[in-house]
């Protein structure tokens, strides 16, 4: 919680739900993929991460469905499909 | 440390919901720049789309990690130094930085960026360029390119129109202020930019100067799976090139031998849509001309600038 | 311990500054505010003045410096004049509803056109509802007292609001005077440091310096920053008490009065012009003319209480502005003034003058004409719509 | 209080000499103010200064328009301004000028006139046709309103000895005639 | 012949602007007036608004070019808000003094911090002592029409000053409406070419433009200046005529007033919330209230006489300020009239209120609440010294 | 016609009079580039030393024969840039020139200069540069050399101080901004400066800028008679090069080939009397390395820039 | 007067068929205003825009807080907002869905419900999924204030003839159900 | 005369007697001189003029007495005399 400024001043992180705006939806085929890391270094929001077992997996909270990690990946590992009607 | 592992292992000081568009590749880089800069870092949002889309904040909250503000559209540099000379006053050292478009670089804050620049202020200043005014929906800047339709350059029906000037050469111009550091930098080479960004932080004085060219999906009209493969093009048709400066010693870091047509590039962009052939052959030529004059930097290389060359 | 000396305005207001250890400094020259600029970095060479220094391409640089500067933490000086003024005002603007405690003497010039360099107040006065505090002063001690003042006033937890001195460009500026300086020590123990508790960039406690804020939560900010104004009225009152203590003068804080108790008629004004005030009211006085001095010193906030108490139970006054307000064909002064009393119990009569422009000098002569036209004008019951204009008869220089 | 106007050209140390005479005055435990008529003083364009002395605090801050002494560091200056305008009965004229006070032509109200051969000394002593410091040494002598030892003493602090030196041959050297 | 269109305000106002003919804009774009610029380059690519445009780095340079522009004597139009405003203060200021008749939409916005891009005339009313005429309007045929006049009036041989019209941002700029839009014939007919023949650059007849001036000569050109603000209380009046004549529209000149003439109470104010006001009024007319509207539309110059009028025989009045001065703890346009009544003939009570900042909407209910609380006010014989803020009370939107 | 013709025919449209110092080189430039360009001229003066000294005038005379006026100090080129948007709207041709200081050019106009650049605003800019503020009694600039003593840059009784920055290379920025005609002048070479105003009146389209270097006598320490011969010892020493680009095609004018050493020009003036030799060496040291910039680019020629090289 | 509030998201239209809706009232001789809620309209942010019809000149130039008619153009904002807030007696719904009105939650205040295919209609005449086109052509259908035709030659005049046929299909195809 | 302007206007030239100013006085030899003209190119205050005949002659009632004529002059043509009292 915010302390009370007398000025304009934000605290604590406000965050856009923008996992809500997608249309289309990443998949990730792990067996396709080489762990080059090429999504996670262009993902726009960076909602692509490296686990501990150096396998990337894409987190769906804010991804907004752009498509780059699709289009960028030269192992063709992601797709996109279309975001089922929540 | 890889670039990969810089990015895949430091924090995102970013908010990880900002309202930019779907795919915008200028949230791309302020993420992999913030990373790199890290937490001990002071960054100035000026208005424009990374401020309107949240990176300070709304009402009581904030869009990031680090401590973060809006600078005026014009002062961003200047508001920079005064928070250097601040810390300086207290003793203290962290990243000052600016992740600026080029409105409020190239155009309504080129004179506090200048003023900076020649003052020596310690302050690493990025200049994200989009061609244009996007955040206030897309009019034309100085950095726009010739021929490009903007809102404030519109085009006819039968194509004519489009800005009617080159845009400003700016990272030249910048590194003809005798900076120990200035780069240009592109989103589809996030390798090159992860370095450009840590070799800013090592300047010990004065200002380093990124400019980072930036396609904007929604004015330019790109489909956003296109943001990078465009950006590259940006690249390999030597309209954008690849450099950096120490003083005036230019090299690139991106040698682009074999470029492909700035027609490849240029046809992929809506907001060029209506360029005939002459008129592309017009940036194919500022392409080659500016491109040849940068060719000649490198070869001085460092011997035009060493002392007593 | 303080030590006399003969200092031009400028150079007391450098020595003020110098004396309130500034931990920042950013400022561009323009007549006739350069020489303040020149005596800090030379104080700053002479190693008498420890801070950090930004000699800037333009004014909107210097402000925005300060802005920077003052958003961690530090304390912040510059000076400026007229155009200078002008060019910084999109962050003057900002720094005050950013709650920055910015110390900036104003060396008041005339705005352009047309082209000129010399005195009067048009440059602050035009742009009193930027959000700053504005004092108005009369001599060179006054600039330096209020000068030093103005940093415990500004950092106030009450107010944390930016603060201008304003003083006549050249009447005041490059008039040297005997002026008293105090010690290092005895300022040290006026003013303590300064270190900002509210908004701040610093790694260590991220925060967001002004996000998009909804109209509501604007509005409170304004309150805040008003209510601060308010309280600055107190905050000037208790400095000046505190520096008449520790310094052995007072300035009157807000306002001045001078030979007002029993006076039937009063003279308001601002600046350097209330020394000659003084004289001619003295003169008067010797010739039974019961009139008084109301200098205004605090224009913002604006001192509406003590105007009113000062007036209450006088015949009348009359208002000696040295700038004009365009479409209102008065000067600003009569203008605040007015309003101010609209509110009070009783009406008037007033009388409004315009004169001094441009760096026209207000003499004796003019200035008891002042008053000799105030009288006839409250004698009469009228109150003036328009300014009568202070003009000196023609004659070689 | 006392009143005095100085008449000089840009570059020749008018409004510092006002300066001096204040500085002077208030050494001694006096009051006084001195005004610059501010305009651009560009080498060899007019300058005129004010001062004002008292032994009480001195209130109006306006130029001088009735001067009980009248300084001129150039006689050339006298065909390009009236020095004389508004001077008082009784007044005081000083004047840089190599020729005896009875050479020079003023109004009957000035009573008191000097001369002193400043452009000479100052050349003599500091290579310089620098007439400020020694108009201050004939402004001592001939009005006496300032010691001159405190002249002395603010002009060595500022320009050193040599300069501190004109200020004393001045005084000693500088003509009076009074009528 | 006219037609009947719905436009948004910056669309009024870019027609306003192309319908009479400007040589030479020069414009930059900023929220909420970045629309007026697009319309403006797409009416100019059209082929519908031949003229000389440029498209600047800032409102610097804008402003800048259009005083060089009109230093030669053609006729200048651009528009801007809030930061823009404040970055072209220096040339803003200088525009005035030099009597150039440059035609400025401001689309007011709220000034930062807090960082806002929403509405208020907190920018312009700021700036109302920097020579330009000022007129603020309620609607967009009010935009359209006013934006016309205003050519007209400042292009006036007894007037020569820029003006300012000004709308609030996104409740007029981005609300469309009905509005009638002139043909051009008829608009020629009513706005003849400008050609400047007092100060011009040009090598026919070479002149000095400003040079370095005296004080005396200051103040000459100063009352100059400002007989000029008087002038154009009568010139607004004699274009409304005019254009009342021609094309059925008055605005009521320096003021309007909406059923005032029997009224008790008078809401005083300017702006958008003139519409709201007038609803409300009618309301409590229903219910017998006897109020009326007085609205400023000319606030410089300020039509100090026509208020005092209107004033005159009411119980009392209200003012609803969409703006603050800092200093004061009241609106600014409170203050304007109360410092114009000091001199009327009797002292009415009246309420101050500030209300609608940073985009805040003035809903129906609150200033429903401003009339109740007027009339408290006003029949307790209360003056306010302090304004209420008007606050709608938190709801989910 | 000779310079000298042009110089011995041509109307002065400078008042006879003006207040500027004894032996003053920046009024000799002034009324040799204004008999160059003729009666059919607007001159923008903004404030510094010629606003001054009365080239705008007194009261209500004025101070020069052409239409003359008084920018802001940070405004000349976007005033003139409306000045000439005005005279097209009117159908009229002239002359549309600044004569300006550095300061308001180089640091408090730049951003307005540098948007009409890139905007092609058809004006004449013409920079003299005496390296600092002179008219508020020598401030620095960016344009001040470095070790130069300055009012705001003042040196101790041990002589160090003086600016810590070297000059802002401001002419050769402006070539960066791709401009028509861009040179640089000097008050010792006359003939060269009336050939380069020549050639700036020939630009059909866009703005045309020239940079004099003018050593001030007052402010820098130098006597009147030694005006000319120091203003020539910065071009002899190569310390400011006299060149001209079209563009990007850049060519000395005047060529150096035996520099005498740059401390034999710094050695005669007095705001550089403290330097010693190390201070001097780095002098020399720029010197160099921005001549041997300046020599890469005029060897490139014309070559670089043709399109398609 | 009626007073209808629209939720749509950035990049559906959502302002501009406010205005359509003034338009088509004022091409009928009546008054209208509409005002879009102030936002960053960025692609996939919740948007609101406010219209007002009358047949006499519309003075309030306020936001809408009692809504007569509200207009979803998508049904997941439905979760972000709650469209419902301040809805007067009587009221209309329109909401963008395959589904029918029936299916529909809303408060008992809200008396008509109309549901129109907005997406799929939009995709087959456009091949993109703008609802705003559609949305208009049920609103009509559903309450009658404005007349169709004015709505079309607007639509037409604004995107042509393709988005103009959204119009009257989604006219024809709305589902009401009064309740 | 100048007209009567509303805002600040100048006409006619204002022009300071600047030959007063003057401590020294050129003196040109005109057997020296070799009509090159250069005095004439760099006399700042424009007082040198070419006459019918090619030759130089100054004009003293603005000469400032700079020494720059004399300076430049490459035949020494020109002389620096002290200026005589007035
Ligand atoms: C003085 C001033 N003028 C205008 C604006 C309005 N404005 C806000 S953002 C912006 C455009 C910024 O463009 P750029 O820096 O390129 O960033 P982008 O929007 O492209 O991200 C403008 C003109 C402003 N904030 N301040
Ligand atoms: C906004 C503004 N700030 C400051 C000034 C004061 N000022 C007048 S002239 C000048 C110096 C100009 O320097 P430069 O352009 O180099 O000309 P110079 O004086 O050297 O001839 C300054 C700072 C001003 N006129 N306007
Ligand atoms: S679709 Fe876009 S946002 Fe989502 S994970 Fe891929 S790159 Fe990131
Ligand atoms: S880019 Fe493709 S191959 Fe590389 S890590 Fe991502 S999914 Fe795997
Ligand atoms: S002395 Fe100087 S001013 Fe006189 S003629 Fe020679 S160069 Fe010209
Ligand atoms: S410079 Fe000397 S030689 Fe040449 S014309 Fe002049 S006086 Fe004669």
């Amino acid at each position: 919680m915010s302390k009370e400024y007398i000025g304009p001043v934000g605290e604590g992180l406000y965050a856009v739900r923008t996992g809500d705006w997608r249309t289309r939806r990443p998949l990730m085929d792990q067996k396709t993929c080489r762990r080059c890391g090429i999504c996670l270094m262009y993902c726009p929001v960076n909602a692509i991460s490296r686990g501990a077992d150096e396998a990337y997996s894409i987190g769906l909270e804010y991804c907004k469905g752009c498509g780059v990690c699709a289009a960028e990946c030269p192992a063709k590992a992601i797709a996109m499909e279309k975001e089922g009607a929540k | 440390m890889t670039a990969l592992d810089t990015l895949a292992t430091r924090e995102d000081q970013i908010s990880p919901g900002i309202s930019a568009c779907v795919g915008c590749n200028v949230e791309l880089t302020l993420r992999t720049v913030l990373k790199v800069l890290g937490p001990n870092t002071i960054l100035a949002i000026p208005p424009g789309c990374m401020g309107g889309v949240g990176v300070v904040g709304w009402d009581k909250m904030s869009g990031a990690k680090v401590p973060v503000f809006f600078p005026l559209l014009d002062n961003s540099a200047s508001m920079l130094a005064g928070i250097r000379l601040g810390l300086k006053a207290r003793g203290r050292e962290a990243n000052v930085v600016a992740f600026a478009g080029d409105g409020a670089t190239v155009d309504a804050g080129f004179q506090a960026l200048s003023g900076a620049a020649e003052r020596g202020d310690k302050i690493i200043y990025i200049c994200y360029d989009n061609e244009g005014y996007m955040n206030t929906g897309y009019q034309r800047s100085s950095s726009t390119s010739k021929g490009s339709w903007t809102s404030t350059t519109p085009v006819s029906k039968e194509g004519s129109g489009g800005k009617p000037q080159h845009r400003k050469d700016f990272p030249l111009i910048m590194a003809m202020h005798d900076l120990p550091y200035v780069a240009t930098a592109s989103p589809a080479y996030i390798p090159d930019l992860v370095k450009k960004v840590e070799r800013a932080m090592e300047v010990k004085e004065g200002l380093a100067y990124i400019h980072i060219y930036n396609p904007c999906l929604t004015g330019w009209g790109i489909k956003s799976d296109d943001s990078i493969a465009i950006s590259r093009l940006s690249v390999q048709s030597r309209f954008f090139p690849l450099w950096e400066a120490h003083g005036r010693r230019l090299q690139f870091t991106v040698r682009v031998p074999k470029p492909v047509p700035v027609a490849d590039y240029v046809r992929r962009i809506g907001k060029f849509r209506h360029l005939d052939e002459a008129r592309i052959a017009e940036l194919q030529a500022i392409t080659d001309e500016r491109y040849s004059f940068l060719e000649a930097m490198d070869r001085m290389g460092g011997g035009a600038n060493a002392p007593g060359a | 311990m303080s030590r006399v000396d003969v200092l031009n305005g400028n150079l007391a207001a450098a020595h003020a500054a110098r004396l309130s250890r500034p931990e920042v400094i950013a400022a561009y020259p323009i007549t006739p505010q350069t020489p303040v600029v020149e005596y800090l970095t030379q104080f700053h060479a002479d190693g008498s003045l420890p801070c950090q220094m930004s000699e800037v391409e333009s004014e909107h640089s210097a402000m925005s410096i300060l802005t920077g500067a003052s958003l961690t933490g530090v304390r912040c000086y510059t000076a400026t004049s007229s155009q200078g003024l002008a060019l910084m005002y999109e962050p003057y603007f900002r720094a005050s509803t950013l709650r920055l405690p910015i110390v900036m003497n104003i060396v008041n010039r005339e705005m352009i056109s047309p082209q000129t360099v010399w005195g009067g107040p048009q440059d602050s006065m035009t742009l009193r509802d930027a959000g700053w505090l504005q004092i108005y002063v009369e001599d060179n001690q006054e600039i330096l007292d209020t000068t030093i003042q103005a940093f415990k006033v500004a950092e106030s937890a009450e107010v944390l609001l930016p603060i201008n001195v304003c003083y006549d460009g050249f009447y005041l500026s490059h008039m040297t005077e005997r002026v008293e300086i105090p010690s290092q020590e005895e300022v040290d123990a006026f003013l303590p440091p300064y270190r900002s508790r509210h908004i701040i960039l610093d790694p260590e406690t991220p925060m967001a310096v002004d996000p998009l804020t909804n109209g509501r939560l604007l509005m409170e900010y304004r309150r805040k920053h008003m209510a601060a104004q308010q309280a600055a009225l107190v905050a000037i009152e208790k400095a000046d008490a505190e520096y008449a203590r520790r310094f052995g003068r007072s300035w009157g804080g807000v306002i001045d009065e001078y030979r007002t108790e029993d006076a039937e008629y009063l003279m308001v004004s601002l600046g350097s012009v209330c020394g000659a005030l003084r004289e001619c009211i003295d003169d008067a006085r010797a010739r039974g003319v019961r009139v008084g001095l109301l200098k205004i010193r605090s224009l913002r906030p604006f001192p509406r209480a003590r105007v009113i108490e000062a007036l209450a139970g006088k015949k009348g006054f009359g208002v000696i502005d040295r700038n004009v307000s365009f479409g209102t064909n008065t000067g600003i002064l009569f203008q605040e003034i007015r309003a101010a009393l609209y509110s009070a119990g009783s009406r008037y009569p007033a009388a409004s003058f315009i004169g001094g422009l441009g760096g026209e000098d207000l003499t004796l002569e003019i200035v008891a004409g002042a008053i000799k036209s105030t009288i006839e004008t409250v004698d009469a019951g009228k109150i003036d719509n328009e300014a009568s204009w202070l003009v000196r008869p023609e004659r070689k220089a | 209080m006392k009143e005095i106007r100085l008449h000089g050209r840009g570059g020749m140390g008018t409004v510092k000499a006002a300066e001096v005479i204040v500085h002077a005055m208030v050494a001694q435990g006096g009051f006084g103010n001195s005004i610059p008529f501010f305009g651009f003083e560009r080498q060899g364009a007019p300058v005129t200064s004010f001062i004002r002395l008292d032994a009480k605090p001195i209130r109006p801050k306006t130029q001088v328009y009735e001067p009980d002494c009248i300084i001129v560091l150039d006689r050339s200056l006298q065909t390009a301004v009236d020095v004389f305008v508004g001077v008082r009965e009784n007044a005081f004229l000083i004047v840089n000028s190599a020729e005896p006070p009875e050479s020079i032509e003023a109004p009957k109200r000035v009573t008191t006139i000097a001369t002193v051969d400043a452009n000479e000394i100052s050349i003599r002593k500091i290579g310089k046709p620098i007439p400020n410091t020694a108009m201050l040494g004939a402004f001592v002598k001939c009005t006496g309103w300032v010691e001159i030892d405190a002249v002395v003493d603010k002009v060595a602090a500022l320009w050193g000895d040599a300069n501190a030196s004109i200020v004393r041959e001045a005084y000693d050297s500088t003509l009076i005639l009074r009528r």
